[in-house]
């Protein structure tokens, strides 16, 4: 039963986040995680780059509680959260979520809350970069829907 | 001075497009009495009436001490008042 | 749009598999891993090992079809299915499902999708080894369910 | 000889707890005529009587050259026939 949150300028390497999650773990035999990316296209332009800025402390605090939420919810064993700041061009690893558990359904579910609930509640703000131009993101419905559905649960 | 011995300071934080459209990343606010947040934002677009626009935005979340507060909320002095806009992590 | 599918004695390393699924993939922006392991109990004894078999080329095809399936319906950009076969003591890695896709909710959706159906159709069987027992493992209802809640969408 | 001119062979696969059960995971058959998958689990049993518990599972799966199959559909001659139980991979 172990949570781990950083939020740091620099990248992050899956297999010791990996690593984390199993190593010496041989009661959960699920591990789930998720990685995000800067991706090419956003509203028909060119992203060449995102730039992440936080909240310090406050960030920290939200993304522990959202974790202990699903520990609880999902009964998991570890939880890593990585979330990078500063500035990040195409292809860089922006975040990742990693969870086990003892089965793989409350894994997929647990990983699946904790993304939705840090897209709609963590306190991150970011902006693409175009090539000539930037421009804030603004905050998707759809993001909103996706954490909402928890509730109903 | 504004800051006499009856007035205490509020730290306040802006973030994202705010923050850029402001200008300002964090600003001393002094309040003589406790003030709810509302009143907080009045109280500062009258010392920054250029920011009325800004912060006049129904989508803007604020937060006292780290904690998503409601537009009721009290804010004393010493305290860390944040507005910023829906957050996109992730 | 590439599908990766091995099945091997040999264990898997995570970095491999994940670097394969996002590097220069710049259309993508969310990952999803699966990674099963060996875990400790099963019925109340303590496992030792997993013994793993599998019905050679036919596995490969069902697998095959399986990942065509969650990547036309999703539009997921690169799968990759690891799966291992053979005596596998406590600890050590099973499977692995990775996806990317453009959207976290098709790259959750997708990485489930595949695991459900690899757990109900791939030809795979798996026999637990106790101090002093072993004994077949019997096919799980709650398995036949999960892959079920799919068609009905 | 029962593999004679007229004769040909099947292959049979066998798998999991079922193999183990048969101590066989690889069985020649040798039939006259195409046969459903249901008369040749009966031809398979006249001949290895002790084998009739465990092929009449209603659990079991067959496979005609690595595609399910349901008990109606035929063999012929030079088809590899697996028969096992229900998977439990991943």
């Amino acid at each position: 039963m172990s949570i781990e949150i950083t939020i740091s300028h620099d990248d992050f390497d899956i297999a010791v986040l990996h690593d984390a999650l199993q190593i010496g773990n041989v009661q959960q035999g699920a591990v789930v995680t998720f990685t995000g990316l800067v991706r090419e296209f956003s509203h028909g332009d060119n992203v060449v780059a995102l730039e992440l800025e936080h909240y310090p402390q406050m960030t920290e605090q939200l993304l522990l509680s959202i974790a202990e939420q699903a520990q609880n919810r999902w009964q998991l064993g570890r939880i890593s959260i990585y979330h990078r700041i500063g500035y990040l061009p195409l292809g860089e690893q922006i975040v990742f979520v990693g969870v086990s558990s003892k089965h793989r359904q409350s894994a997929f579910d647990g990983a699946q809350f904790i993304m939705d609930y840090l897209k709609t509640q963590a306190t991150f703000w970011k902006k693409e970069h175009f090539s000539h131009s930037s421009q804030w993101v603004e905050f998707k419905a759809s993001d909103v829907q996706a954490q909402q559905k928890w509730a109903a649960d | 001075m504004v800051t006499g011995n009856d007035a205490e300071q509020v730290k306040l934080l802006f973030f994202g497009q705010l923050k850029e459209r402001l200008q300002c990343a964090s600003y001393n606010l002094a309040i003589k009495q406790p003030l709810s947040i509302k009143q907080l934002k009045s109280h500062l677009i009258s010392l920054q009436p250029s920011w009325q626009a800004a912060l006049n935005n129904d989508l803007l979340i604020a937060a006292v001490n780290q904690q998503i507060a409601q537009q009721q909320a009290i804010v004393k002095g010493g305290d860390e008042v944040a507005f910023f806009p829906p957050v996109t992590g992730g």
